[in-house]
């Protein structure tokens, strides 16, 4: 009985975490963006816009959900609960830190281990396809249906190479399981350079990090390939006919899926939550600084206060970032917070260059998108697990 | 906290599993047999091939011998290579017949 | 010993001509073929001399066995290759003039189509010949018998655009099946009486029997091999293919139709003498044909003018030569005389067809003449293959054929006496051919030139071989230990001088005719122009063979076979069964009601039948 | 535990097999047919396939029935409209399919052995690294003429399916 308790409380706490990061993670997605274009972005609701999200969330349940009329009304309410659904399953298999001891039971930092948990998520991911599917062709809209069509041929076309693009890892770290597959990428060669897979002999996997990563562009639908949502060419594709909680749903399944592509990532290439460089060389103090300087900060801004309520605004930041700091300062809780502050951060730079990307790039052309797909990415990743193929069969 | 005590045994027979794979596959049969729509009764095919997979599956348990999961492998990748080749004609022959319905796709009678 | 390395060699040849040749040089084909059978007649001498056959050595067969080829019951056939002293002999012969024909041909084919495709057939007929010869059972000598006979098809025919070629061909092939059927009857019965096919045990059974004198088995089986060697050796009565058969290409005619092939029924004959000298009556049988073979066809030989087609009767009596010396028990005699007969006939035809290569295809004699100046070397040389076969001391021919005249009045006398007066028609027609080509003023209007080196080398040394031939090999003596040499009674020198007397007067006879005063021949023409008129047209045989064999046959096929047989019954029964299964088609299409699903409904209801019918019957 | 889970989703994969059969339209006979592969991939699981149970996620769910989805919507299928032109399919089938379940349970009682109880984890067999070994050393040639076949089945395809020239 332990068990369902212990996965009862896990489940919970990584639904609420998800739910703040996916609403916040918008927030900091129009943030980066309009700094990008030198803009201030969202800065009314709370200070520096940080309620914006809460307003965005009590905007839309408030919204009218309008039913467009000649819907296949199933479907139109099933797609963005499944999509929601799929996307949101992914994230059960993915582990966030080591084993720990939680007082009497001990148990990993993740809902569940399958040790097929990579097979898992590309299955996942590939009944993703419906929920936009569904949507496109239930909503009765020529727009939506070129959408829906375009993101189940997309989203098929780049399953290929992003599971050859996670083949070649695994050939190395001979397993399928995702915490086996951290515990592979542990320890340092030189003592110095982490044995991430991006890293590790017998031949580093760069190339499959970034076939992987575009492949996630494209399986997530983020621009450049967000052909299915083209606004100007297919006003919005898959979700012109939705409406509130029906569309957030479609945008916080985008979300997920770009968390879960993030994590994977981390996991796979980046040696999930292990430090950059070895605690021996201090990394365990790289918390604690940046929270120390970035309250230092907060103070300091609020000496001069650019606007009348950063007065009180920022020395609150300040207490709770040096209150972060001393708390990563804690032994018992440093073994919990560290991976999690190396894995979260490996998780964020990977975020921020989904976004980075988006406020850079254009979009491709569809042809361009498929020929793309099969006529460049497809060889390569083939070629390359090839090779590491032959690598690892050599050693 | 203890369940309530359940109505049948705490592990599924066998049997049970035999018995569903029968069902699916009877069901299969009968969506072959009752639609019209050629794409349906593509998927009853499927149905039927899911059903025996699933039989396979449970004597390769039963044996405890992976073979089973083996065949069962092999008919799904041929399923994906029948998916591919059947979809396609099915694409040609509403191309040419603009219909789906599988009565109308019947020049070879007699 | 790798005696397979012979036979093998040539094959090889027969592989890369046959298979790339088209795409080769000639230069490389030449190479190719050529150098293969060269090869394998080194292979040969240093095999034989390893084995001692040069130096008195080889008393009795070495035999390499290779691996049992069939296996039923007791009897046990297996692919083994055997040497004696007899199969040294005719591999000495194959491969050295086959050799020298080989160069010879490179000469004389060159300006020819299908160049690389008649050097293949003539290694593989090479390959067969010798597999023919190595053979220690009668199966592999039958396999090579079956092989020579069909090169000899694939090169009589090898001008397959002219029709006479092809007929010649099949004339040659058919003809020899006859001989072919005896031939597998006799292996057949040898096989059901002796339980084996090896030569060894044969004879060591066959040694231990009395001697027939009454029609027995082995007198049959002796006469089913003879007819094999009558066809395969152009005897009375097969001998019809023969002159047909030079419608192949003259290095052809030497090789297979003078040197080698034609010899193998002899050769088999010489094989299996332990068998035919437990029968007395086959013996006497292939004395009686090789005697009237000879003589019959030295006097078709007289009024020949196409030159190949006299030398082509000339080799059919001087097989029935070899024969008179077999029947009358003088095996190595008639060896001997193969092995002469080799030298100076292939040299006749290569002359022969050095000459028609001077004239650019000329072939009949009112068409020569006067060459003797325009192509001397070919004049010389085969002037000495006429001497040589005239039977004139010392040359080749005198001793082989005076050995088995010998043996023959030992026989009997009037063999004797009938072989000699053919020597004498022998020397006569031979020099009569001669004289036409050579002497008296040009006839015809050709421009003679004489032939590359490629062709007259080998000419030159077979003239050589057929001047010291038999003085040098003296092959009785060689084979002594294989067959008694019957030492001549004493004061039978005389019978010699006979012999000599007729061949030297043949030779003037024909002088007198064709030098001094060409009128003659045409006067003794008119004077006796019912016996000219047959011996001209080879005594009708061929009309009479049509009419009493060839016409039946096709016409019974094509009235009884054909019309009835073929039409009514076979094509009736499977056009039948075609109607039928269209009824039962058309009754069955009603089923077919182009609805799937219904099929489907079909295929379940089937389903459960099947089940419940195992159900049932309790197999389940 | 064990049955409540399988009793659970052989509900659910039932249901919806009944739903692909009775539904006339072809896209929601589709999903049901997802939802019977899901659920069956859970029973898979069960049945200690842990590899067969991802492939039939990732093959089944994820690419066929995805195609199936997408040639639906390309020809925008619509239902069944007319009735049938023959029926005796339909009364002769009903009875023939419980005819067919009948024999089935027969054969099925008098072929198996006594048959024991599932209990989840019992068999590993069916863990990828097991399937792997066994794929590539007892049935490697299997496995190689089956990418024959598949790379037949691509050709087939594009060559069906291209535009005609004209």
């Amino acid at each position: 009985m332990n068990f369902f308790i212990v996965s009862l409380i896990k489940t919970v706490i990584v639904v609420l975490v998800l739910l703040h990061v996916l609403a916040y993670l918008q927030w900091i997605e129009r943030k980066v963006i309009a700094h990008v274009q030198l803009r201030v972005g969202p800065r009314r609701v709370g200070p520096h816009g940080l309620l914006q999200p809460l307003a965005d969330v009590i905007k839309l349940l408030t919204k009218e959900d309008m039913l467009p009329s000649h819907v296949n009304t199933v479907f139109y309410f099933l797609a963005p609960f499944l999509a929601v659904m799929f996307a949101w399953i992914s994230i059960s298999v993915i582990p966030f830190g080591p084993i720990i001891k939680v007082g009497p039971v001990t148990t990993g930092m993740e809902i569940t281990d399958l040790n097929i948990g990579v097979l898992f998520i590309l299955g996942i991911s590939g009944l993703g396809v419906y929920g936009v599917a569904l949507a496109g062709w239930a909503s009765n809209n020529k727009y939506s249906l070129m959408g829906g069509l375009r993101s189940s041929a997309q989203m098929i076309s780049y399953e290929l190479p992003m599971a050859l693009a996670i083949a070649a890892p695994l050939l190395m770290l001979n397993t399928l399981s995702f915490r086996a597959m951290t515990d592979g990428q542990a320890g340092y060669y030189l003592g110095f350079i982490p044995r991430w897979t991006v890293f590790q002999g017998p031949f580093p996997q760069i190339i499959s990090f970034i076939l992987f990563m575009v492949a996630g562009f494209a399986e997530t639908n983020r621009v450049p390939f967000d052909l299915p949502e083209a606004e100007n060419e297919l006003v919005a594709g898959f979700h012109t006919e939705y409406s509130s909680m029906k569309f957030a749903g479609f945008f916080m399944a985008e979300y997920a899926n770009m968390i879960t592509v993030s994590c994977v990532a981390t996991l796979l290439f980046l040696g999930g939550w292990h430090p950059l460089w070895p605690a021996a060389y201090g990394s365990n103090f790289l918390p604690v600084v940046t929270f120390a300087i970035s309250g230092l900060i907060c103070f300091s801004h609020a000496a001069n206060p650019a606007r009348p309520f950063d007065r009180i605004t920022l020395p609150v930041f300040g207490v709770l970032f040096l209150g972060l700091a001393a708390l990563f300062l804690v032994p018992p809780l440093q073994l919990v917070l560290m991976p999690l502050f190396w894995f979260v951060s490996k998780v964020g730079a990977i975020l921020f260059v989904f976004i980075w990307v988006r406020a850079t790039l254009p979009r491709f052309r569809y042809d361009q998108l498929m020929g793309f797909a099969w006529t460049f990415m497809f060889p390569v990743a083939l070629v390359n697990l090839l090779v590491t193929a032959l690598a690892v069969a050599l050693t | 906290m203890p369940l309530p005590p359940l109505p049948f045994p705490p592990t599924p027979p066998l049997t049970w599993y035999l018995a569903l794979s029968a069902i699916l596959f009877a069901l299969g049969v009968a969506g072959f047999l009752f639609r019209r729509n050629i794409i349906t009764v593509f998927m009853s095919i499927e149905l039927m091939l899911n059903a025996v997979n699933l039989s396979f599956i449970t004597f390769s348990y039963k044996l405890k011998q992976n073979d089973g999961h083996i065949f069962s492998f092999f008919v799904m990748v041929v399923a994906a290579a029948e998916a591919a080749v059947g979809l396609a004609i099915i694409l040609t022959v509403f191309k040419n017949r603009q219909t789906l319905e599988i009565d109308e796709v019947s020049s070879l009678k007699n | 010993m790798q005696l397979w390395l012979i036979p093998i060699l040539p094959l090889a040849g027969f592989i890369l001509n046959g298979l790339f040749g088209r795409r080769l040089s000639k230069a490389a084909v030449n190479v190719i073929a050529v150098g293969s059978v060269l090869l394998s007649f080194l292979w040969v001498l240093k095999t034989l001399n390893s084995l001692g056959a040069f130096s008195g050595g080889l008393e009795k067969a070495y035999l390499e066995h290779y691996y049992t080829w069939i296996q039923s019951g007791s009897l046990n056939i297996s692919v083994d290759f055997a040497v004696d002293r007899l199969t040294a002999i005719w591999l000495m012969v194959v491969t050295g003039v086959g050799l020298l024909i080989h160069i010879y041909a490179t000469g004389y084919m060159a300006h020819e189509g299908g160049y690389y495709r008649f050097f293949a057939y003539l290694n593989l007929f090479m390959f067969f010949m010798l597999v023919l010869v190595l053979g220690a059972n009668y199966l592999l000598l039958f396999v090579g018998w079956e092989g020579v006979g069909l090169c000899s098809y694939l090169l009589v025919g090898f001008y397959f655009l002219e029709k006479f070629a092809t007929d010649a061909g099949n004339k040659a092939f058919i003809v020899n099946r006859v001989g072919d059927f005896g031939f597998s009857l006799a292996i057949f019965l040898i096989a059901a009486h002796f339980g084996s096919l090896d030569f060894a045990t044969v004879f060591a059974k066959v040694n231990d029997m009395p001697v027939e004198s009454h029609l027995g088995w082995i007198t049959a089986a002796s006469l089913l091999l003879l007819v094999g060697a009558t066809g395969k050796s152009a005897q009375l009565p097969l001998y019809v293919w023969l002159p047909d058969a030079m419608a192949g290409p003259t290095p052809v005619s030497a090789l297979i139709h003078a040197a080698t092939m034609v010899t193998a029924g002899v050769y088999m004959v010489t094989r299996s003498a332990p068998i035919y000298l437990h029968s007395a009556m086959a013996l006497d049988v292939v004395a009686v044909i090789g005697i009237a073979t000879a003589f019959f066809a030295a006097t078709i030989g007289l009024a020949q003018y196409d030159i190949k087609k006299v030398f082509a009767y000339s080799t059919v009596s001087q097989l029935g030569y070899m024969f008179v010396g077999l029947g009358t028990g003088a095996f190595s005699a008639g060896v001997w005389h193969v092995m002469t007969h080799a030298f100076f006939k292939a040299l006749l035809f290569l002359g022969a067809g050095s000459v028609i290569h001077a004239l650019s295809g000329e072939q009949d004699l009112r068409q020569m003449g006067g060459l003797r100046k325009s192509i001397p070397i070919t004049f010389w040389t085969l002037m000495c293959a006429g001497v040589a076969i005239a039977g004139v001391p010392p040359f080749a021919g005198f001793y082989s054929k005076d050995a088995i005249l010998a043996a023959a009045y030992e026989h009997s006398p009037w063999i004797y006496w009938v072989g000699v007066v053919t020597a004498g028609m022998t020397a006569f027609y031979v020099f009569r051919a001669l004289f036409l080509c050579f002497f008296g003023e040009p006839r015809g209007h050709h421009h003679p030139h004489e032939s590359p080196p490629s062709m007259w080398v080998p000419l030159a040394i077979l003239a050589v071989l057929s001047l010291g031939g038999g003085y040098f090999f003296n092959i009785p003596k060689y084979l002594d230990p294989m067959f008694k040499v019957q030492e001549e009674a004493p004061g039978s020198e005389w019978l010699m001088y006979v012999s000599i007397a007729f061949g030297l007067g043949g030779i003037a006879l024909a002088a007198l005719f064709y030098l001094v005063s060409p009128g003659i021949p045409d006067a003794i023409v008119r004077i006796f122009s019912g016996p000219y008129r047959w011996v001209y047209n080879k005594y009708f045989v061929d009309e009479f063979y049509d009419s009493a064999v060839v016409s039946p046959v096709v016409d019974g096929s094509r009235e009884l076979l054909w019309r009835v047989a073929d039409v009514e019954i076979v094509d009736g029964a499977v056009n039948g069964v075609g109607k039928t299964a269209r009824a039962i088609g058309s009754a069955l299409r009603l089923a077919q009601s182009g609805y799937i699903r219904s099929y489907a409904a079909w295929v379940v209801a089937g389903s459960i039948l099947v089940i419940a019918f195992m159900g049932l019957r309790g197999e389940l | 535990m064990d049955s409540l889970l399988f009793l659970i989703f052989a509900a659910i994969t039932v249901i919806c097999a009944i739903n692909l059969v009775v539904q006339t339209h072809p896209i929601s006979s589709a999903l049901s047919l997802i939802g019977v592969m899901g659920s069956l991939a859970v029973l898979y699981l069960l049945l200690g396939g842990e590899f067969i149970a991802a492939a039939q996620l990732v093959v089944y769910a994820g690419a066929i029935m995805v195609l199936f989805v997408f040639v639906i919507m390309l020809l925008n299928a619509g239902g069944e409209r007319k009735k049938p032109r023959r029926l005796w399919p339909r009364y002769a089938g009903i009875p023939l399919l419980f005819l067919f379940l009948a024999l089935m349970g027969y054969v099925g009682n008098r072929v198996l052995p006594p048959s024991g109880d599932v209990t989840f984890g019992s068999f590993v067999g069916g863990s990828a690294q097991e399937i792997g070994k066994r794929l590539f050393t007892v049935y490697l040639l299997p496995f190689e003429v089956t990418s024959v076949l598949i790379l037949i089945a691509i050709v087939g395809a594009i060559v069906l399916a291209r535009k005609e020239i004209d």
